[in-house]
């Protein structure tokens, strides 16, 4: 169909920014004062040691001849090795991928499920308490610090409660609806909020347009034209900030992943950075930037699927 | 009767495991439970007993240290022989990688002599090796394994010799142990695993205490010490060998300056800082080592703060611009409170202290380089052999320059080799109160006050302690209840 | 109260709607503002009542009154509206969901707003029967089929499954009034049906709406400003102005001889009724020759893409104006028609520079002139103005009426910064606007009062040549005359140039000597105006003139 | 038009005042009293913000200090209405930046269109993929640590949320008749640009540049461990709130007050949001 036409179009458009991504990711962190190979030492081991090693991993080499080795691999599917965790950078992230996603995706759901929840019963009852409540609260929350929200759960839920466990990722996926969901309440709580606001006024916008007044004019009652006209109507701004909501959690999860010690990719990548782990930052960056295109991308399917007129 | 496993919070990440290539809190921790040494240190490190090795000779020049070896085996059941301590000691004194050779350079040679007997060779007489050979970086390590499997392999997968043998690592997240049951200590260990987990949020592994998540967090922030205590779990303060001090560039104007040096550590009121920042649990600092170390001079006063002595001494230094710039390790707040407490005392003198918080690994880039005025630092010492210590903070002629303070004062690096080659204990007393002597008034650092370890177990834990050296040396014997 | 006046009014058949003085006030920022003072009229059943007014007098109120569609910011303050006895007003939620739709339907000004954009148009129309008559979706899918087909859409069993935006507006009107007469209502209100719709469509909706009226018994309300349209579907007429009627009538009674007057004006104004301008004074001497275009052609690229550059991917090309040529001397006119889409204000464009032409040339006295704005000296530009199509999106709505108009003045120099507010009143009272409104920003203003803005804009700099690109369409047709009056006072008095683009003929019929008929870019047909218009070749020109004629026939008869 | 309008509105002023939401006048006024509590601080407290005093080090709040005194003994109210200053200002530049440089790009983008904006797209697509943090710790290593360098970080990353939204309003309103109108009377692209189109286009990044206002002090204060934000020992609420963190069991008003101040100032921000949506969209 000509409307998904972008399908294909998108690969064409991601290689010089992936390359733009790698290239600008490889000379920043390397140009960075810091040597990873003293911190993978440490402060007690020898000038000779540190070069030594330094060797090994070809850190001697000028950036660009190491940037050509890196791509050159990276094309074999080898992303180099971690040289504060001294093994493959693959397995480093690989192992912190799911955790992250998990959380990622868990959150989101609770935050779609908390928003529509808020901005319908809002728009619903448009200009009294309830939704001057849900406005207020949703105004009053964007300053909350996501770390202070985690630990408030955690000394409620965990500690005077015993609800919740404090920390923890399980390798299974049900066990980690139980055990994910305090920081999946932390992602909706900072999140939320902003969905709220955004969808609430979409959806008082949408009330009052044309067609719904059509609607009513045909008798159609106000939950039915809610439900099937101005609820489908009002989605698409709000899928959209959801969007650039994720692309913010994805490597933005870190305080989060702190708080309850879920061993995720934020924390490998802030990690990564504050030891100079060159090829860890420059394959995650890849691999979150990788995160993004494909949100941005589901986003563009979501759009289209919801809005016929639209074409990318 | 449910498995008995013991799961330890700590705030850094292990990142290898192989005992030759780390110096960091972690490691150091995990090596001790999974490797054993040569001689094995006494709960307060006071003394050194018998561990692998049953005895031990030194000849009478003090240059060749024989070890006899007892029947022991490696978690894979293999035996552990003389061939394989020559290979641990071999590979962690020439091998280039390794992290800590620096203590070791007087060993010329390890060799077996036969399967149960190691020969040591020294190049000059070295009193503190001894002690030296129960470090962590000394674990014994199976040869065959190590050859078989490759460097990069065994750190990840490491064949023990200690209490626990390896079950498990997830970078970034844990390192499971299970019960050696090869281990040369008949009955032990109580435990039947380990977890050793990485927690990096200091509230966060307080909560996982109190939900019973941990039963053991290593590194309680001070603040919460009382509480805990005061919940039920075992809270107090450890001894350890650390120093917490300012470290200043000896190179760079203006702590090229002695009497600027003076001032500033005159117009420092140590007990202040060391009560607020510690609660009460540190002791405020007299001598550039901790008196967790042997020869520590009790004699030497705290100076005490004297503001006008102070302003007298920078004026007599002549120093016209009296102000340098702070750096402090961005993320540590003791650190942070120190650094201001600092700045407040010596602006009343009449010096400008201007913080800067730096990431950490630029701090480190900036101690090496010597790119830097001062800094908020502290140090701890594996052994109670004071040699060790010196040889890191106050040696000139060393690798990292006096602790890159670049602080170099020839007789004290003769002292700290006479000191080295002593056997007499009145005698190295005698020197090491001097070199201590001459580094307070020189004001080599800026010692500040000595913390202990704080850490936290739950009551279950039975017979637990971290040592100077951060090790829990008593581990095969702990249990829980 | 009203009750004699409105019994007085019903001349025989059942009376089915009876609105009793009712009051409306709506709050706003300002604080209140009322939008009906006391209202009445009544609706008989079978009968088909047209409601007349200028913008803004409450005709969309009074007919969403009817079916208590009422603004969250409105109060009702008085009245009564009476179906069949029962008051809508009054009725409960429940109540009104059945009367709604199934007694009353409604629809509406704006077909393209009006339909959900994400909804397949059958279901649009369907959802009423499967709410109000218990149809399954699917059977509702059938019957909306056969009703879209009864809209004389062309496949409809096609076209049932697009969504609006894939239909033209024609279309949509067509699927809103197929939705509103789902449930069988016995009354249809509708709201300006055709004002955003092509003359020819126009028509064919009218008699579409003519012929279900007729077959369907049905009771209507029109409400239009277009008294032509009024004259050839009603029965009777209310005239309202500020909130209230004016006058009520039988529509021949209330056209030929009206009694109020506002009405008088209001037929006075009807372009169609307009005799044309005298332009006598060219026709013997043979002025110099202002403006010619030959061969103009104008394509457009569709926005080229990055990748597509790299790829050497061709663009997409749409021909708007295709070889048009057209002459016209000093202080003549020119009037372009077409359908919606043929390319008129692409031309407009191409004329003053924002569009460059593929081919073709364009000469101001005799001189070819650059073809990109930017290329031409300021003093040319000045030379040729446009007032743009739509008001509402003509005006940075960011600045004050003042600072649009001080712009180009300050830009060309064209005075010094203290005859600034001179010329403002100046031009202000050019357009028959009063002076306070200056401070006012653009968002302000009516839609009439912003096109008349435009028009002082582009007057601003003096121009000899102006573009009107349907500057009549947003006003009232009392404003439209006195706006055309002044077209036609500038053009004597000082030699302006005029290109007039319309889809109203009698306005240009008025105005033009020359007409161009535009279709699919190209000129069909070109001549002066009478000619054209009494001998018209072209199949779309005819459908134009058919459009115009309905009152002025009747008024010719009444005459 | 045929509508009267009724109430007192005679008055230029008062009907200006009535036509404000009440939200925008609310929320100018809680922002307005933070400004003044920031500029009078001197005038309301004796406590020298950055004065340690060991002997009372973690008072709680009461008598001698209103909101307690910290883990160096520093009174809480003090550096409170002290820290406003630094926040307040942070709000200020942390957006600036940020707004000007997206600002730009979107503009040009949006309004040239074509290869200019496939270009600028890419830019913007790299800069949205890329991790915060590497350019962040980059940037730090470069510049030092400090309000500099978080400012020109927030620049350099943040731009892109103001390019995205003034270039999707440029993008329609290069083609809107007003524009055009302007361009017909020879007006020159960068007139047009930025009396025309920028005003216009400006609407959303207006509305969105209070809450943004409000997460650039609470990023400061997490950012903290990178040595970001202002340098101890300058009061500072987000710096405040990471001291109190291991306090929050012990000594909770160390961290809650500049928490709560926090609050309250994004209320204040997020209701001139609010009100200047309100004022913006629908216009009277
Ligand atoms: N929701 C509303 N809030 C405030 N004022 C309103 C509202 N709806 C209508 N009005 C005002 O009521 C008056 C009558 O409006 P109405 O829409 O009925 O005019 P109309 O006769 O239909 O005009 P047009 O021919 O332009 O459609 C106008 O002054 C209008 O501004
Ligand atoms: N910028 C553009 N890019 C691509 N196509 C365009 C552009 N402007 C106009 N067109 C196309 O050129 C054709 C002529 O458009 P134009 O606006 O001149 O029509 P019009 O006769 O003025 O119609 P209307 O009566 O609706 O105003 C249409 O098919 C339109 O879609
Ligand atoms: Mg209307
Ligand atoms: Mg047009």
């Amino acid at each position: 169909m000509d409307r998904f036409a972008f399908l294909l179009k998108r690969p064409v458009q991601l290689i010089p920014v992936i390359i733009g991504i790698s290239l600008i990711t490889f000379i920043l962190i390397q140009m960075t004062p810091g040597d990873p190979v003293r911190i993978m030492l440490g402060p007690k081991a020898s000038q000779d040691a540190v070069d030594f090693i330094r060797a090994r991993y070809g850190l001697d080499q000028p950036i660009l001849v190491q940037y050509f080795y890196f791509v050159l691999n990276a094309l074999r599917g080898d992303f180099g090795q971690s040289i504060i965790y001294r093994s493959p950078v693959g397995r480093v992230i690989l192992d912190r991928i799911e955790p992250t996603l998990y959380l990622i995706l868990y959150g989101l759901a609770l935050s779609v499920a908390f928003t529509l929840a808020l901005a319908t019963a809002a728009a619903r009852s448009r200009g009294r308490w309830l939704d001057q409540v849900v406005r207020l609260v949703c105004v009053g929350s964007v300053g909350i610090p996501s770390y202070f929200v985690g630990l408030m759960l955690i000394l409620g839920f965990c500690l005077k409660f015993k609800l919740f466990p404090v920390s923890g990722y399980s390798p299974n996926f049900f066990d980690n609806l139980y055990h994910l969901f305090l920081p999946a309440l932390t992602i909706a709580i900072s999140v939320t909020p902003i969905l709220t606001r955004n969808l609430r006024a979409t959806f008082i916008q949408q009330m009052d347009a044309d067609y719904a007044t059509a609607g009513r004019s045909k008798g159609l009652s106000e939950g039915y034209i809610f439900s099937r006209h101005v609820f489908w109507n009002s989605l698409l701004p709000t899928v959209n900030l959801m969007g650039v909501v994720v692309s913010f959690l994805i490597g933005g999860t870190v305080v989060i992943e702190n708080v309850f010690n879920i061993p995720g990719m934020g924390q490998a990548l802030i990690r990564g950075v504050l030891t100079r782990d060159y090829f860890v930052v420059q394959a995650m960056t890849l691999v979150l930037a990788f995160g993004i295109v494909i949100t941005n991308f589901i986003v563009d399917v979501v759009t289209v699927l919801l809005d016929p007129r639209v074409k990318l | 009767a449910d498995a008995k496993i013991l799961r330890m919070g700590y705030g850094s990440d292990v990142l290898t495991l192989d005992p030759i290539k780390t110096v960091y809190g972690s490691d150091i921790m995990i090596q001790g439970l999974m490797f054993a040494r040569l001689l094995q240190a006494n709960a307060d490190r006071s003394e050194v007993g018998p561990g692998l090795a049953e005895k031990w000779d030194i000849s009478d020049d003090g240059l060749v240290y024989t070890f006899y070896l007892r029947d022991a085996k490696f978690a894979d059941g293999s035996p552990i022989t003389a061939e394989d301590v020559a290979f641990s000691y071999t590979r962690m004194r020439f091998q280039k990688d390794s992290a800590y050779a620096a203590p070791f350079q007087p060993l010329k040679e390890a060799k077996a002599k036969d399967a149960k007997t190691v020969v040591m060779t020294l190049d000059r007489k070295f009193t503190p090796f001894l002690t030296l050979t129960e470090i962590w970086n000394t674990g014994i390590v199976p040869k065959a394994a190590v050859e078989k499997m490759g460097d990069d392999a065994f750190a990840k997968a490491p064949v023990t010799s200690g209490p626990f043998k390896f079950v498990d690592w997830k970078p970034g997240d844990r390192v499971v142990l299970a019960k050696n049951e090869h281990y040369y200590r008949q009955g032990l260990p109580h435990l039947d695993g380990i977890e050793f987990r990485y927690v990096p949020d200091d509230n966060t592994r307080i909560s996982m205490l109190q939900a019973g998540e941990l039963d053991v967090n290593i590194g309680v922030p001070i603040a919460r010490l009382a509480e805990l205590k005061a919940a039920g779990f075992r809270a107090d303060p450890e001894t350890s060998s650390v120093t917490y001090e300012l470290l200043i560039n000896h190179s760079k104007a203006p702590f090229d300056n002695l009497k600027f040096r003076q001032a500033v550590s005159h117009g420092i009121d140590r007990k202040a800082i060391c009560d607020t920042v510690t609660l009460g649990t540190g002791t405020p600092a007299n001598s550039i080592f901790s008196p967790a170390l042997n020869y520590f001079d009790k004699s030497l006063p705290v100076i005490q703060r004297d503001v006008a002595k102070a302003k007298a001494l920078l004026a007599e230094s002549g120093v016209s611009d009296a102000s340098f710039e702070l750096m402090v390790a961005a993320g540590t707040s003791d650190d942070e409170k120190t650094a201001v407490l600092i700045q407040a005392q010596l602006a009343e003198v009449g010096i400008t202290a201007n913080v800067a918080k730096v990431d950490p690994t630029s701090v480190w880039t900036r101690l090496i380089d010597g790119d830097y005025q001062s800094q908020i630092n502290w140090w701890y010492n594996e052994t109670r052999d004071p040699d060790n210590a010196l040889r890191w903070c106050a040696w000139g002629a060393g690798d990292n320059k006096s602790y890159y303070t670049r602080y170099n004062n020839d007789e004290v690096n003769k002292l700290i080799e006479e000191g080295a080659g002593e056997v007499e204990g009145d005698k190295r007393g005698a020197i090491y109160a001097k070199i201590q002597q001459i580094t307070v008034d020189e004001v080599a650092q800026v010692a500040l006050y000595y913390p202990a370890w704080l850490n936290a177990y739950s009551p279950k834990v039975k017979d637990l302690i971290l040592n100077i050296g951060l090790q829990f040396s008593e581990i095969d014997q702990t249990d829980l209840v | 109260m009203t009750d004699k006046a409105g019994a007085t009014e019903t001349n025989g058949g059942e009376e089915l709607v009876k609105v009793e003085n009712l009051a409306i006030d709506f709050a706003t920022q300002y604080g209140s503002v009322t939008a009906l003072k006391g209202v009445s009229f009544s609706l008989n059943r079978g009968e088909a009542l047209g409601i007349v007014g200028e913008s803004g007098s409450g005709k969309t109120v009074a007919c969403r009154a009817l079916l208590k569609l009422i603004a969250g910011n409105a109060t009702v303050r008085s009245g009564r509206i009476l179906v069949e006895g029962t008051d809508v007003l009054g009725m409960s939620e429940a109540e009104l969901l059945r009367f709604r739709g199934e007694t009353a339907a409604m629809i509406f000004q704006n077909p393209s707003t009006h339909l959900d954009p994400i909804m397949p148009v059958w279901r649009q129309v369907g959802e009423g029967m499967v709410l109000h008559q218990g149809l399954s979706w699917s059977q509702a899918k059938l019957k909306a089929v056969e009703l879209l087909r009864d809209m004389q859409i062309t496949d409809p069993a096609r076209r049932a499954g697009a969504y609006p935006h894939e239909l033209s507006g024609g279309m949509r009107q067509r699927v809103m009034i197929a939705a509103a007469l789902a449930c069988e209502p016995d009354i249809l209100i509708a709201d300006e049906p055709t004002t955003a719709l092509d003359v020819t469509v126009q028509a064919q909706i009218l008699a579409l709406l003519r012929r279900i009226r007729r077959e369907r018994q049905l009771s209507l309300i029109l409400v239009s400003h277009d008294l032509g349209v009024i004259a050839e579907m009603c029965d009777r007429v209310v005239v309202m102005k500020d909130g209230a009627v004016m006058e009520t009538g039988p529509v021949e009674q209330i056209l030929t001889s009206p009694r109020n007057d506002y009405t008088k004006r209001l037929i006075a104004s009807q372009p169609s009724l307009m005799k044309p301008a005298v332009r006598k004074t060219d026709v013997t001497a043979k002025p110099a020759l202002r403006l010619a275009v030959e061969g103009l052609k104008v394509e457009f690229r569709s926005a080229q893409s990055l990748t597509g550059w790299v790829m050497r991917r061709p663009a997409h090309v749409v021909t708007a104006v295709d070889g048009v040529s057209f002459t016209l001397p000093r202080g003549g006119s020119l009037g372009i028609v077409g359908e919606s889409g043929s390319g008129k204000s692409t031309i407009a464009r191409s004329l003053i520079g924002l569009a460059a032409p593929q081919a073709g040339r364009i000469l101001v006295d005799g001189k070819p002139i650059e073809r990109l704005l930017r290329e031409r000296p300021p003093a040319e530009q000045r030379k040729m103005q446009m007032v743009f199509q739509d008001p509402f999106l003509s005006l940075n709505p960011a600045m004050t009426v003042a600072a649009t108009l001080a712009e180009p003045l300050r830009q060309h120099r064209l005075c010094s910064d203290r005859e600034i507010p001179e010329r403002l009143a100046d031009l202000m009272a050019k357009v028959e606007l009063p002076k306070n409104l200056l401070e006012r920003r653009t968002t302000q203003l009516s839609g009439g009062q912003r096109q008349r803005v435009g028009i002082a804009r582009a007057l601003a700099l003096e121009p000899e040549i102006l573009i009107a690109d349907e500057v009549t369409s947003a006003l009232d047709v009392t404003i439209q005359a006195q706006i055309l009056g002044l077209f036609e006072r500038l053009r004597r008095e000082m030699g302006l140039t005029l290109i007039l683009i319309s889809h109203d003929l009698a306005v240009v019929r008025y105005l033009c000597e020359q007409v161009a008929v535009m279709r699919q870019g190209k000129l069909v047909e070109y001549g002066a105006t009478e000619q054209v218009l009494s001998h018209p070749r072209e199949d779309y020109t005819k459908a134009l003139l058919a459009a115009i004629p309905l009152l002025s026939r009747r008024s010719d008869a009444a005459e | 038009m045929s509508a009267t309008i009724a109430g007192p509105s005679q008055n230029r002023l008062a009907r200006l005042w009535a036509s404000l939401p009440t939200t925008l006048v609310v929320g100018v006024a809680l922002t307005l009293i933070w400004v003044f509590l920031a500029l009078a601080a001197p005038l309301l407290t004796e406590y020298d913000p950055i004065k340690v005093d060991v002997l009372n080090i973690l008072q709680p709040p009461g008598e001698a200090h209103w909101l307690g005194s910290d883990a160096l003994g520093r009174d809480i109210f003090s550096r409170l209405l002290h820290g406003a200053r630094a926040d307040l200002m942070m709000a200020f530049f942390g957006v600036v930046g940020p707004i000007i440089l997206g600002t730009i790009i979107g503009l040009l983008g949006g309004y040239f269109g074509g290869r200019i904006d496939s270009v600028l797209m890419r830019i913007f697509e790299i800069t949205v993929s890329f991790p915060y943090f590497v350019l962040v710790i980059a940037i730090v290593a470069v510049l030092g640590s400090g309000l500099r360098s978080y400012f020109i970080s927030l620049t350099l990353v943040n731009w892109v949320t103001y390019a995205r939204l003034v270039r999707s309003e440029a993008l329609v309103l290069r083609n809107a008749d007003f524009v055009l109108a302007a361009r017909s009377m020879g007006f020159s692209h960068v007139r047009t640009m930025l009396f025309h189109v920028l005003p216009n286009a400006m609407i959303p990044s207006a509305v969105f540049v209070m809450t943004d206002a409000v997460l650039t002090i609470v990023l400061g204060s997490s950012l903290g461990f990178l040595g970001l934000g202002v340098q101890p020992p300058t009061p500072e609420w987000g710096a405040m709130i990471a001291e109190g963190a291991n306090y929050l069991t012990t000594a909770w008003w160390i961290a809650f007050f500049p928490g709560l101040a926090i609050c309250i100032l994004a209320l204040g921000l997020s209701l001139i949001a609010d009100g200047l949506a309100r004022l913006l969209n629908t216009g009277p």
